[in-house]
């Protein structure tokens, strides 16, 4: 599964983007979310609260409790300010 | 049938060639609505905006919205074009054109995909300062929000 | 303090011509909407449209109008050109260049002025068929007494 | 005080615009239009529905009702149809 990070969730990380295998019991964004945060300093940060955080899976939008399975891009970011 | 062009630029906008790209010899068409978004020099503090982009999604999203508004109005043209990349104060980020048989089709069209751009279009605003000190992410505003949600909910 | 330019012309009306006599340099606008209303050719039927206004009135009542929606939203340039005489179907009738820091106040500002010139500017429209046979005045619509009354009473 | 009629109404009537001395009794819009219906055919038709003409009063919208007195330029025209 293909992880992409935009803005400041992507500072943060240090990454743009990361090709993961999804662990077992990450079923949901929510969950993924929680698996991200315990990985490092950076992801803490970026992810430290989470309900400033959106998601595309595989490029629509989506919410936190949204299934990932069969999902091959998972896109996480702030809240948009384009326009 | 309306006819929908849709895209990002990481180039200059050009609102007039856009425009004359589609009226030129035109004799159907009443009523045409533009909206320019521009960066603003916010009092001279910014030297510049960096527009960040999610490829692919942004121009679906784009191409998305366009078509929830050519299904809700009967417009005949709509073109949605979004920079992305350094973008310089006095240069434009956005720009719709609506044109329609009649007037409020086209402004109700145009200030819909506007405020769905917003909030829906993956873009991520940096400000880059003239002192070269406070730079950061413009945080997004909860009248954007609201602005989407008096349109309720699109089918 | 808004910059408000209104007019009327005898002349064909140029909206990048005029876009470009006030938005170059500038860096503290942040959205431009235009209007441009055309003379359609009504499915080749129409020849022509024959504007009549009442001179004076009319200039007088189409800045009356800008001002209005100048203390109304907080447009920086409020610009409303009108056509008089024979127009040609893809021609422009009227254009309306309205900025302002934010995208709402652009919007709104265009529209008012739109819903208030169809009802209250002097000017007169008559059809000229290209068979040569039927032309007449064109027939106020109800639609624009309507759309003018949602803005309610300005004071 | 100047008279002036535009669009079916200035075609109905046969006038641009013409200048008469206001008539003992005419005293608002209304007596004016009451007045020049009887003046011959043209402005019969022209005015045979009242409620269709509307009135600029030193170019400035008024009703029927607004009083002429100390206007000196009178305008009839059909609702307007411009923008």
């Amino acid at each position: 599964m293909k992880l992409l990070y935009f803005a400041w969730v992507r500072e943060r990380i240090g990454l743009a983007d990361e090709t993961i295998e999804r662990p077992a019991g990450v079923e949901t964004v929510a969950d993924l979310i929680g698996w991200l945060k315990a990985r490092g300093d950076g992801y803490e940060l970026a992810l430290a609260e989470p309900e400033a955080i959106r998601v595309a899976l595989d490029r629509e939008h989506a919410l936190h409790d949204a299934s990932l399975d069969g999902v091959r891009e998972v896109a996480l970011f702030p809240p948009m300010t384009g326009g | 049938m309306a006819t929908i062009r849709t895209g990002v630029s990481g180039e200059p906008l050009d609102m007039a060639g856009l425009v004359a790209s589609f009226d030129q010899g035109r004799t159907d068409i009443g009523a045409v609505v533009t909206f320019t978004g521009l960066c603003r020099d916010e009092d001279g503090r910014l030297d510049a905006l960096e527009l960040e982009h999610y490829p692919g999604m942004a121009e679906a999203e784009i191409a998305r919205i366009a078509h929830l508004a050519a299904e809700r109005w009967p417009v005949t043209d709509l073109t949605v074009i979004h920079r992305h990349g350094r973008v310089a104060p006095g240069e434009p980020i956005v720009l719709v054109i609506a044109a329609s048989k009649h007037r409020h089709a086209a402004f109700e069209a145009a200030e819909f995909v506007m405020d769905f751009l917003k909030t829906q279009a993956p873009f991520w605003k940096k400000e880059h300062a003239r002192d070269g000190t406070a730079t950061g992410w413009v945080a997004a505003r909860d009248a954007d929000d609201e602005a989407e949600a008096r349109w309720g909910k699109p089918s």
